[in-house]
């Protein structure tokens, strides 16, 4: 059962992963980054690792995430002004 | 023609390389060196009881030095990139929003302080705290209550510099006890409380800065 | 520090010294400067003669420093290296008398003198090392340090010059340096030893040794202008004067013929070279140097071109001596390093003399030169005489010696080359001699920058360096017996080289 | 217990940490005089330290007194302490130049002060670590401030420069981390000294994978050809003293950590890839060059000249084993370091003087510029490996060691390598040697600008002269 | 096959995508992306190797820790160079590399 789990979490880590290269909008790659994110915590949670969990869904899904949204507003801005 | 024959190269590349790294992990024995009972060991003498907060903190603290030192780094670096600009004029929020803001900013700093008391014997500590921290003031920013930076001035540099500047210290100062580092076992908690503190203010000014210098040309 | 040390190392500070402070000088401290320069020259002069005195004794300087270890820094004091030494001070006193007169108002002197300082001082060095690897430190000094001479005008034609130098000494300096970690390589040092070092290898290196024998000599060949190697000397003629004349008759082409003795004498050992088979190609490149120099003299218009070829052809003749298995040729080898360089230091001085006199660049402006300019005219004609070897100059007692030394070595082939050449010589000097003395003067002349003043034809700073090594050819050349010469020094370094082989 | 307070290892890290803190504290612009100051101890400390380990051969530092592998260890050899000296021998004239020329509100020298601060703080902690994870630490922490002083206050091209160098570095040290984590899988350490006996000739497979990944990627941040690409760029695009700074000393802390890698842990692993790195050294060295003789601007030349120089330092791995190669490749670091140094940062007074950064508008600067000119003379001298040079010692070690191992090929590409670097040095002097041009117009310097730039350069060739005593302290390695 | 074992395997795959997506995209915003993935994967071969025997191992799982820090750290840095040469040039790509 935690077999098939982990391996669901795997598959769905590689998928949003390979999505977020892939997908042509720029603002859906960012989102399937913050969701990839989650999954790394779930990840890290199955790994026994809540630490890192927390850290990765605060600093690397969170704050980077936050980064990513806020450079891509400005460039959507610069864009609508230019 | 020539992109599409790369993108073949690189991906045959990447596919090789995870299949010979996946069938040599899968050979892997036992590992000749066990740390985990020696970090048990040396819990008590630790000044912690949470193994992950022993490790970063104490065992491999110089470790977590450097890595401060890499984010006041990073901090560092963007204010040389971007240069001085003004600061963007805060772009008043719905009142609902604001009164939300006002709401739940105070509750995020009682979950910091404890994220920062916990980590001493559970998962938590002064970098989730500081994010937690830092998430606060990167909300009362966008809901307008807080402006972006324009150039951090001597107290904010100070508040910036503070946390790393007293681990460096402690770590300094410990070179009596016979290294850097080296806790006195009775000390060791009231010290790594002492630097995780200073730190978890420092690390949500850093934090948040990275988003509130970044985010300030926005309208520029 | 005993005083034995510490004399090769003043003899190279003489010079050195002096040129650094000379680089900081503002431009306009005329006196300083001067003073600074003769200084060092005379002082440098005082060094020599002391060394001189002691080595002719049987005393023995020297100094090492490691850099590495196992690799040393080393100097020696020798007969052979205080001829080259010798030469070079006194030649340097000359030249620098000569330089101050001819750079009188001329930009950027401190740079000049500054660098000439580290030349001459680049080319004690050589003449002291006690190792191949020093002797490689300064030989790369020294082309390092002529080249801001030969492009010190900074024209575009200064630049192809030294660029065309650099070109052929740099790629000649790596081909020395190949043969010199190789040689270190095989013997774990690189002494300079009377009869040789590279005897100690066994037979069975025979094949890498002449490898070696053939890089080393390219590499020095190629300051030594030996043909095909001799590519750079004309081009290097843009340089100033007082540069051409010490540097390239002297300085620079002396230290790859001195380097040619050293590696033969010292490093593979006469003896050894020629059980080895090497010495008859390297009587075979001299002679045809000597033939092909003479020969595209004859057909150089500009007056320093054509001095430059003559000395490509007149420096093989020392590499011939050396050649010559046997003292006799040895000796006359030797003897012509000094008596090439105050004759031909002689001819570029009056050469300088027309140029900044009478703007004369070419031997078809030569025309009544001798009218105007009898003394220096008089001082080419006996430089130009002792090339062609005439009696009672240098250049016939030279000859005579390498004449003498063909035929002990059974190289009669080689005496014909000696006089072809000396025909040649006859060839493309008589002309010009012809041109000052007999043809009548002309109305104007091309520049005129001097102008006469009583019987001094030009100024008196310029008159008397070429006027004093005229004399010294002739006196080399008529008192060539007698104690205290080039030639019975030259005897004393036979005599030490080929030791207990019976010195005539 | 005072003796342990004063450690000279540990102050070297903590010292530079101190003063970027307080340089940055102080703010923009500021914090020169503190850099300067805490420069000159640190070069007082690293003598102390070399003479100490000359003396006694290794030093540790027990980081919180744990002992590896639980803690960190901290140990400094003859070669560390060689890479410390020429450290902070390196920064304490660039600081000084630095000084002086950032004076006039430029944009770019804002946060110079604390960024180089971490710099030499990163460089130092990396030269001494002993814990392949903690060398990661150190890695990021210098690349970072790398990137960040290449960056700073500059323009699009700048910028453009720093993203590049900003991705490799990345993709380097992440490659590193990736071969940490192996490492650790597979022995459950990362300690280097614990794990040198465990690390044998049976190795399992993942370590030569890791050996590898941690190989390339450092040879990606050492700029090796062909991933040399983003170097000139972020070297010829940065302001002279940090362009002299990550030429000297940047690219050289990867290169270190290769050879630390090469002869301790994975000493049984990695010479699997030494005629691979000695081959890419020497298409390094020709690549390089011909693009230096090809460059339009006076920096990218320069940057360029890096590249074939750091092919030099790949061309010993084949020869490691042996007696005299680690020498060889440690006398190349020195010469290239401070060579380059010199002559970035005269290339840097020659910019501001002449307003431009071409090789064809240096005409006339011999007659205008001569000290600095003649300490671009100097440094070349070294780069060409002419005597008496640290550059030739280094080319004479390297061909003394690869003849006495029967490599011909290797002498013969530093031969080679040692005229191409004639060629595009020659390139520059021969223009400076030209008349100057009747329109060019010359900005006054300060004269610290230009004697910073001929110290460092002048001793580049005197160390030429002082070959043993770096060798001396060569010889006690661990 | 063991949970840590999963998750090393998936952080090989994310981290050879990682680097693919780095070399091969030119879009920097997404190179930026790319990066993360590339660390995120190393860090799950560093925790889920050593704990392959789905033991828990705190030394890696602080490793991590420092290492998420760094990547922020690094993330916000390549952002930041990123929105700066935007607005030099209104560009998302690298410009070519001249000499000129």
């Amino acid at each position: 059962m935690t077999f098939v789990f982990d391996l669901l979490l795997a598959l769905s880590l590689l998928w949003s992963a390979w999505r977020t290269l892939a997908t042509p909008r720029l603002d859906r790659a960012i989102v399937l980054f913050i969701i990839f994110g989650l999954l790394m915590s779930l990840a890290w949670a199955r790994l026994a690792a809540p630490d890192i969990g927390l850290a990765e869904a605060a600093i690397g899904a969170g704050l980077t995430g936050a980064l990513l949204l806020d450079a891509y507003g400005v460039l959507l801005r610069r864009r609508g002004t230019a | 023609m020539k992109r599409y024959s790369l993108v073949v190269l690189v991906l045959s590349l990447a596919s090789a390389f995870v299949f010979f790294l996946g069938r040599a992990m899968l050979e892997l024995g036992p590992t000749a060196i066990d740390l985990r009972a020696p970090v048990a060991a040396h819990l008590a003498e630790s000044g912690v009881t949470h193994p992950v907060t022993a490790v970063l903190l104490n065992y491999r603290g110089y470790d977590t030095l450097l890595e401060i030192a890499v984010l006041l780094l990073a901090l560092l670096a963007i204010l040389a990139v971007v240069g001085e600009a003004p600061a963007s004029p805060t772009r008043a929020a719905h009142p609902v929003l604001q009164a939300l803001g006002r709401l739940a900013v105070p509750l995020m700093v009682v979950v910091a302080v404890y994220l920062l008391w916990a980590g001493a014997f559970r998962p938590g500590g002064a970098f989730q705290a500081g994010a937690v921290l830092a998430a606060a003031a990167v909300l009362l920013h966008l809901v307008g209550l807080l402006p972006g930076w324009s150039k951090p001035r001597l107290g904010l540099r100070f508040g910036l510099a503070a946390g790393f500047a007293l681990f460096l210290a402690v770590a300094a100062g410990l070179l009596t006890q016979g290294s850097l580092l080296q806790y006195p076992p009775a000390a060791a908690g009231v010290l790594i409380l002492l630097i995780e503190s200073g730190l978890t203010v420092s690390l949500a000014l850093i934090l948040a800065g990275l988003f509130l210098l970044l985010s300030r040309e926005a309208e520029a | 520090m005993t005083s034995h040390e510490l004399l090769p190392l003043a003899l190279l500070a003489s010079s050195l010294l002096p040129g650094l402070i000379i680089f900081g000088l503002p431009e306009a401290w005329v006196g300083v400067r001067t003073f600074l320069n003769l200084f060092a020259a005379i002082a440098k002069l005082g060094l020599v003669a002391m060394l001189l005195a002691g080595v002719a004794a049987g005393e023995a300087y020297g100094v090492r420093y490691a850099v590495l270890p196992g690799l040393e820094l080393a100097l020696k004091v020798d007969a052979l290296g205080m001829m080259f030494i010798t030469l070079s001070a006194v030649l340097w006193l000359f030249t620098t008398v000569y330089a101050i007169g001819y750079l009188e108002n001329a930009p950027h002197r401190s740079r000049f003198f500054g660098f000439f300082s580290l030349c001459v001082t680049a080319t004690m060095g050589i003449a002291l090392a006690a190792n191949l690897f020093t002797f490689f430190i300064f030989y790369e000094l020294l082309t390092l340090s002529t080249f801001p001479l030969v492009v010190h005008r900074g024209t575009d034609k200064a630049m192809k010059g030294g660029t065309v130098y650099l070109a052929y000494t740099l790629i000649g300096g790596t081909a020395l340096l190949a043969g010199i970690v190789w040689l270190h390589h095989l013997l774990g040092h690189t002494e300079f030893a009377h009869a040789g070092i590279a005897a100690a290898l066994g037979p069975e290196y025979a094949g890498q040794l002449k490898i070696i024998f053939l890089l080393l000599i390219a590499g020095v060949g190629v300051k030594a202008a030996i043909v095909p190697l001799h590519g750079w000397l004309p081009q290097a003629m843009v340089a100033p004067a007082p540069v051409s004349a010490l540097l390239h008759a002297v300085a620079v082409v002396k230290a790859g013929a001195f380097g040619i003795v050293r590696i033969v004498y010292e490093v593979y050992g006469a003896e050894f070279a020629q059980s080895l088979n090497l010495l008859y190609p390297l009587a075979l490149f001299a002679a045809v140097t000597i033939l092909w120099g003479s020969f595209r003299a004859l057909f150089q218009n500009d007056l320093k071109k054509r001095l430059a070829y003559s000395t490509v052809s007149q420096v093989s003749y020392i590499v011939l001596g050396v050649a010559l298995f046997g003292p006799i040729g040895t000796i006359g080898g030797l003897v012509h390093i000094v008596h090439q360089g105050i004759m031909k230091i002689t001819l570029f001085f009056c050469a300088g003399n027309y140029a900044e006199t009478l703007g004369i660049h070419k031997v078809s402006e030569m025309d009544g030169a001798g009218r105007r300019m009898p003394l220096t005219t008089l001082a080419f004609s006996i430089g130009a005489l002792g090339m062609m070897g005439a009696p009672l100059t240098a250049g016939a007692v030279s000859k005579a010696w390498l004449i003498d030394g063909a035929t002990a070595a059974h190289m009669e082939w080689a005496i014909w080359v000696l006089w072809t050449s000396s025909l040649l010589n006859a060839a493309y000097f008589l002309p010009i001699l012809w041109r000052a003395w007999l043809r009548p003067v002309p109305a104007t002349w091309p520049e005129e920058h001097i102008a006469r003043r009583g019987w001094r034809e030009t100024t008196l700073l310029l008159l008397l360096p070429p006027l004093f090594t005229a004399a010294a050819t002739l006196a080399a050349g008529t008192f060539a017996d007698s104690e205290a010469t080039p030639l019975a020094w030259a005897k004393l370094i036979a005599e030490r080289e080929y030791v207990g082989k019976g010195a005539p | 217990m005072l003796e342990p307070l004063f450690d000279p290892l540990v102050w070297l890290i903590l010292l530079p940490l101190a003063w970027a803190t307080l340089a940055f504290v102080l703010g923009p612009g500021r914090g020169a005089w503190p850099a300067i100051a805490g420069l000159a101890t640190q070069c007082w400390l690293a003598i102390e330290l070399a003479q100490k380990v000359g003396a006694g051969g290794v030093t540790n530092h027990v980081v919180g007194g744990w002992g590896a592998p639980l803690g960190i260890d901290l140990a400094v050899d003859g070669l560390s302490a060689a890479m410390l000296l020429l450290t902070q021998a390196v920064a304490l004239p660039l600081a000084i130049y630095a000084r002086s020329y950032f004076k006039l509100n430029d944009p770019a020298g804002t946060w110079f002060w604390p960024l180089m601060g971490f710099l030499i703080a990163g460089l130092n902690a990396l030269f001494v670590s002993a814990d392949l994870f903690n060398l990661y630490v150190t890695l990021e922490l210098v690349g970072l401030a790398a990137v960040g002083l290449v960056a700073a206050g500059g323009g699009a091209q700048q910028v453009a420069a720093a993203l590049r160098y900003l991705f490799a570095t990345l993709v380097g040290s992440g490659a590193y981390l990736l071969g940490v984590a192996l490492i650790y899988g597979a022995y459950g350490t990362v300690s280097i000294s614990t794990l040198l006996p465990l690390v044998t000739n049976d190795a399992p497979r993942l370590v030569w994978i890791a050996g590898g990944l941690m190989v390339s990627g450092l040879m990606l941040k050492t700029a090796l050809f062909p991933f040399h690409f983003w170097l000139p760029p972020a070297h010829g695009g940065a302001p002279a003293p940090v362009s002299a700074l990550l030429s000297a000393l940047v690219v050289k802390a990867s290169f270190y950590l290769i050879l630390r890698l090469w002869l301790g842990p994975l000493q049984t692993v990695l010479p699997a890839f030494a005629w691979l790195l000695a081959m890419l050294g020497a298409a390094a060295i020709f690549w390089g060059s011909w693009q230096a003789i090809r460059a339009v601007k006076l920096k990218r030349l320069i940057a360029y000249s890096t590249v074939a120089q750091l092919g030099y330092l790949f061309l010993i791995f084949p020869m490691l084993a042996a007696h005299g190669a680690l020498e060889a490749g440690v006398m190349q670091i020195f010469a290239h370091g401070l060579a380059k140094a010199g002559m970035f940062a005269a290339a840097g007074v020659l910019i501001k003087a002449t307003g431009q950064d071409t090789v064809a508008g240096l005409a006339g600067s011999v007659e205008r510029l001569p000290v600095t000119m003649f300490a671009f003379g100097l440094a070349g001298m070294t780069l060409m490996g002419l005597p008496p040079s640290s550059g030739f010692l280094a080319k004479w070690l390297i061909i003394e060691v690869a003849l006495a191992q029967g490599h011909w090929i290797i002498a013969m590409v530093v031969l080679a390598g040692g005229l191409l670097a004639a060629v595009y040095v020659l390139r520059v002097l021969r223009q400076a040697f030209l008349l100057t041009p009747a329109s060019a117009t010359l900005t006054p310097v300060p004269r610290m600008l230009e004697w910073s730039a001929f110290a460092l350069a002048a001793a580049s060739v005197l160390l030429g002269l002082r070959g043993v005593e770096l060798m001396r302290l060569l010889g006690a390695m661990a | 096959m063991s949970t840590g074992f999963i998750f090393a395997l998936t952080g090989a795959i994310l981290f050879a995508a990682g680097v693919a997506g780095v070399v091969l995209i030119g879009h920097l915003l997404r190179r930026i992306l790319a990066f993360n993935l590339m660390g995120s994967g190393a860090f799950l071969v560093l925790v889920g190797l050593a704990q392959r025997q789905d033991v828990v191992d705190p030394v890696p799982q602080a490793m991590v820790l420092t290492g998420i820090v760094v990547a922020v750290a690094a993330t916000a840095l390549a952002l930041a160079l990123v929105r700066k040469l935007h607005a030099l040039t209104g560009q998302l790509e690298l410009p070519d590399d001249v000499d000129a």
